[in-house]
């Protein structure tokens, strides 16, 4: 873990923002459970609630022209990269508000205006894109670079393989500005990392192609964040592909529908709560004497509001007009 | 006859079929420790041990391939994908070995394999979750394409299934799983390729598969009120294709009506219907109708989502066509 | 006009394409410095440099995946796939990814991307290397899927899926790449989903796309010996399907014969024959007939193989079946 | 290289058999290139010429019930583990009498009866197959096990890496005994190892999966036996997965239509022919006195009778029936 000590003033106030994100964004995946239960989302909804630290890290340290991919686990990246908690309530919602009107859901967020390019349903199915993406940003003479989010239990695909395979030879050009960022939080879906992969270092895997890599404590906001300025600035400067694996932990079900959880026991989660990563930050932040209980409350207040207001846009909002049912699917 | 959910008649037949036969193992992501996405697969992990009920990684290409595998060296694996949009990450595994092998091998080895999993659309999981695929695999010789509607059929396909030598494209459906019905005792089979006239009629064939039967059926009982008897087909399987039944029908009712989950264009109601034009031209008092989902990825939405997919309405207005009673309300 | 081989049509639209836009990169296996399989992509690594012209492994879903990211951030790629066959592995991105990225996101991207190679039969390429895959495709919203059968049309269709915004499937022909043809100058581009009235007559219409476009030619021309007038019409594109040119025609002869390389279940001619019976039923004098290739998967052996592709004499029967002429010599 | 001093006088005698193998299989493939340009064979030939010591140092160390698969480059193969050479060229020739009854053609040989299972078109695609085969060796409570062959080119495909990783895992519970052969002829077709693979080294690709590996001179018989035979008792007593990659080169171009390589210079292929493993394997048994001018013109003229036997017996074999068409499409 970062040591406070070793924090700047700068980044110790900087970091306030992202933990009111971080807030925000925990209010909200349980408003969208809640919402879930009552029917009001339909479909698989994956919260993120536990890995607020690692999206908050990375997606703090990137520049406003910078673009990333994720998989379905995405409602955090969204909130983060400035999407409106309404546009993407409403998404969840299959409301015409959603930030894709209502065509994708829960699983395929997506605002390319802010650089989030989605959202993707068919675990490793986005990392071929990002690689692709990575090098045009590239090709078009630009410094951008690509995040690509991806799952521990993703790593086991064809999908990460082979463009992972293919961002070592881009990058040996500098032509391939993409950080893989492995949010190792011990499961896919029942199965856990030593049930599905061979190795336990999930970091080292890059090594196959050629790409530096680390490991590090995906449940602390600074270790997150540190680690992502640094690899970030490399990236940009040298176009080469980087791999961080940020163990991190989920607290809830896999989905919505994960309800008995059999693959691990409770005391396990319950341990895993004792590093919240949104207390982590809390704790720190109080004892750097930047938050106060009074601010605690009001950032949680503030929180909740823009859960409750994100609420009702969506339930107020119109449903997708059925002539939009086929539009959008050739553009030309 | 005792009453079982098609889950619990799937079940129940890898049980039976893994009593009694130890070359049958499970292949496939969380059907172990997890039980199984929609609980197919529930403790038959700690029945059968981990040997015989593997879980894998999220690689499907691989696990396919590796039953593929285990299928040429005598096992008898039934892979479980969690639904059969993965599969087309296995598609290449699928249609250029488990369909070919037997062939370019002159006949040496048989590929005993059974891939199963929910088809089709569920409720909202969106365009790349709802894919009905049933066209896409049936296109490909080597392989049976079986979709059972019933608990009955669901027990009696997948033991055929396990019992053949060949690849089987096992297609299920999430909102069946629940369902439940009579099923016979023992070692009850159906066979492949002999579809199943679910209910008697005269005035126009209704034929369908999977989850679609029962929206025949709905409305077909609907009709009778305003005095329209239609004969349903159920085709149990689409590859392959029990031509006769469907045939020996449209020629006593002269008018028929196909009905899919999926986009209409190059879908299993196109060769259905070209089908039932080249074996009963001069019988068909009008032509066939096709009554299909939207031709677009499905939407999220649950209003548009309930647009892309087709309703009693639709096809009551189809056999209506059929009868040149469009006018009638309906 | 100049002549061209359907090879240097394709390859001289690459050109052109390029030197226009910047946009337009080119990737795929052994396309570079090997100059492509079927010599394609001759000279284009010299020409336009690595970043342009970009060799990968062997990583189909790789590669295809990465041109799909490419075209969501504003490039055009070309992606070449040494046979439609290898592109099986990338089916989930291209289904799941190019076809429907669009509309999941609310049409905030396109995928402008094209992805070409040849489809079907060559020489005794076997099982795995033999397929016709366009009814495969096609079945999938959000995709063109495009058939040239001569250089004119492999250089009109090829601009049009470079120009355009969406996920072409743009299916050559291993046999074709040598042929010959006038090809207009210019920005010459052919618009989808329009057919061409490939010969003109009045007995029996002959439906035909890509390769089998010059079987059907050869069949008219030789009919017309024997007093048949077959009109022949080249689809050119299978997604979308000229409903229009086709209906017309049938409307005129009142027959109709439709041929595909492939296997005939659920393949093309299917939905064309279903097509031209919701259509055009009144208009039909004798049922539609399918001329397809044999059931199986494509066995080695050249006299095996010559039975499993479809021939003059199996066009020329089916012509005359709707001509109720089965019993004339042919 | 492996040192002749270091050999025992049975592992030379036992590579007389092999020497012989492999003069026979060199002249099986030239014959079948005349064969290829006079149009008695059709579509691909991929002849292994060059590489001959990498299979016959592998299939000389198993046993007999031991069972493998490997591409399309497989003629060798099938002669090493014993197919009658008329029965493999009738195969090439699409015969009635060919070893897949002409179905199969140069890229699908196949004789389960020897254990090779074949014979596959699609790069990469028969790793899961031989993954799977090798767990069921051991669910079947046998000690047999299953070879491999791969080409360096399949490593950069999805096919390799998802069986590896289960490969990996099931050779915990020493349910997977099979050996990767990894031939690394430096070439995928047009493509060289450098330009298609992120890391110089492939046998190390398989730490990503917990495999054990190595790499070795695959020009050597003697190398490739005494490292074929260590890891062959290895894997049949753990169970476990093993990976080795052999240095070879491929003579002739990647397939019969392969003739201007403009990815190679003549010079490289000369070099490379300095160390022919024909050659190589002649002059060490030569220099321990078990092979004399003599025995090495009769081994020659042996192999061409031989082989013209196979050419004449496919010539004059008949065509397949007609009805085989559709037979062999299900087995039930
Ligand atoms: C190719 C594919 N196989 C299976 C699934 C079903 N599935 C959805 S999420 C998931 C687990 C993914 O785990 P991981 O990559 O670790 O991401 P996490 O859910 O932990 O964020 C699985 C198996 C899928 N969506 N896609
Ligand atoms: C999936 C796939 N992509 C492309 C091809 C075309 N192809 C045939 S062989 C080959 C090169 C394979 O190289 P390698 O694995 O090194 O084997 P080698 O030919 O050197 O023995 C390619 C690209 C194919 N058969 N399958
Ligand atoms: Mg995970
Ligand atoms: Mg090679």
């Amino acid at each position: 873990m970062q040591r406070t000590e070793d924090l700047t003033r700068e980044e110790l106030t900087a970091a306030l923002e992202w933990y009111a994100k971080m807030v925000l964004s925990r209010r909200f995946e349980d408003a969208a459970e809640r919402a879930f239960r009552h029917g009001k989302i339909g479909g698989y909804l994956h919260v993120y609630s536990g890995q607020e630290a690692v999206a908050a890290g990375l997606l703090s340290a990137i520049r406003k022209d910078d673009i990333f991919f994720t998989a379905y686990r995405d409602h955090a990246h969204a909130l983060y990269s400035g999407s409106p908690p309404g546009a993407v309530m409403a998404e969840l919602y299959g409301k015409a508000t959603g930030l894709a009107k209502g065509k994708g859901g829960s699983m395929h967020l997506f605002d390319a205006s802010r650089g989030f390019y989605g959202g993707y349903g068919i675990v490793g199915g986005h990392i071929p894109l990002a690689t692709g993406a990575a090098y045009t940003l590239r090709y078009l003479d630009t410094d951008r670079l690509c995040l690509c989010f991806l799952g521990d239990g993703a790593m086991n695909s064809g999908s990460f393989h082979e463009p992972a395979n293919m961002a070592g030879l881009w990058g040996r050009d500098g032509l391939c500005p993409i950080v893989y960022i492995v949010e190792n939080n011990q499961y896919a879906m029942g199965t856990s990392v030593s049930r599905s992969s061979a190795v336990a270092n999930l970091a080292s895997r890059f090594l196959a192609y050629e790409i530096e890599n680390e490991r590090a404590d995906g449940m602390d906001y600074f270790t997150v964040r540190r680690v992502a300025s640094r690899v970030i600035n490399q990236v940009r400067e040298t176009g080469r592909p980087y791999a961080v694996e940020m163990l991190t932990y989920r607290f809830a079900g896999h989905g919505a529908a994960d309800l008995f959880q059999p693959y691990r026991n409770r005391g396990e989660v319950t341990d895993a709560r004792t590093r919240d990563p949104i207390t982590l930050l809390e704790d720190r932040l109080r004892a750097a004497e930047l938050l106060t209980d009074a601010d605690v409350e009001r950032i949680r207040r503030e929180a909740e509001h823009a859960v409750e207001q994100a609420v009702k846009f969506a339930d107020e909002s119109p449903e997708p007009a059925a002539d939009e049912l086929f539009k959008d699917v050739y553009g030309s | 006859m005792p009453e079982l959910t098609y889950r619990e008649a799937l079940r129940s037949t890898l049980v039976e079929e893994m009593d009694r036969d130890r070359a049958v193992v499970l292949i496939g992501e969380d059907i172990g420790v997890y039980q199984g996405t929609f609980r197919v697969t529930a403790d038959l992990l700690e029945r059968f041990g981990p040997k015989r009920v593997i879980d894998t990684p999220i690689s499907e290409l691989g696990f396919v391939g590796a039953a593929i595998g285990m299928a040429m060296l005598g096992l008898h694996p039934v892979v479980e994908v969690m639904t059969w949009n993965f599969a087309l990450l296995a598609f290449d595994q699928i249609v250029n070995n488990a369909a070919k092998i037997r062939y370019f091998s002159g006949g040496q080895v048989n590929v005993p394999i059974v891939i199963r999993g929910p088809n089709g659309a569920g409720v909202q999981l969106s365009a790349q979750h709802s894919q009905s695929l049933e066209a896409t695999f049936a296109h490909f010789p080597g392989l049976f394409v079986v979709t059972p509607a019933t608990p009955a059929e669901a027990k009696g396909l997948l033991r055929t299934a396990i019992r053949g030598n060949d690849p089987v494209i096992f297609l299920e459906n999430a909102a069946l799983y629940g369902m439940k019905g009579e099923v016979p005792d023992g070692n009850f089979a159906l066979p492949f390729g002999r579809a199943d006239v679910a209910r008697v009629g005269k005035d126009v064939t209704v034929v369908a598969y999977g989850r679609m039967l029962h929206l025949a059926l709905a409305v077909a009982t609907q009709l009778l009120e305003e005095g329209i008897d239609a004969e349903v087909i159920n085709l149990r399987t689409l590859r392959p294709l029990d031509t006769e039944t469907v045939v020996s029908s449209v020629s006593k009712t002269h008018r028929a009506v196909v009905v899919q989950e999926q986009w209409k264009p190059f879908g299993a109601a196109g060769e259905i219907a070209a089908t039932i034009y080249e074996h009963a031209f001069d019988e068909l008092d009008a032509p066939v109708e096709r009554v299909t989902g939207a031709d677009v990825p499905m939407p999220y939405a649950r209003s548009l989502e309930l647009l892309a997919v087709p309703h009693e309405g639709d096809v009551i207005k189809a056999i209506k066509r059929t009868l040149y009673k469009d006018g009638i309300k309906g």
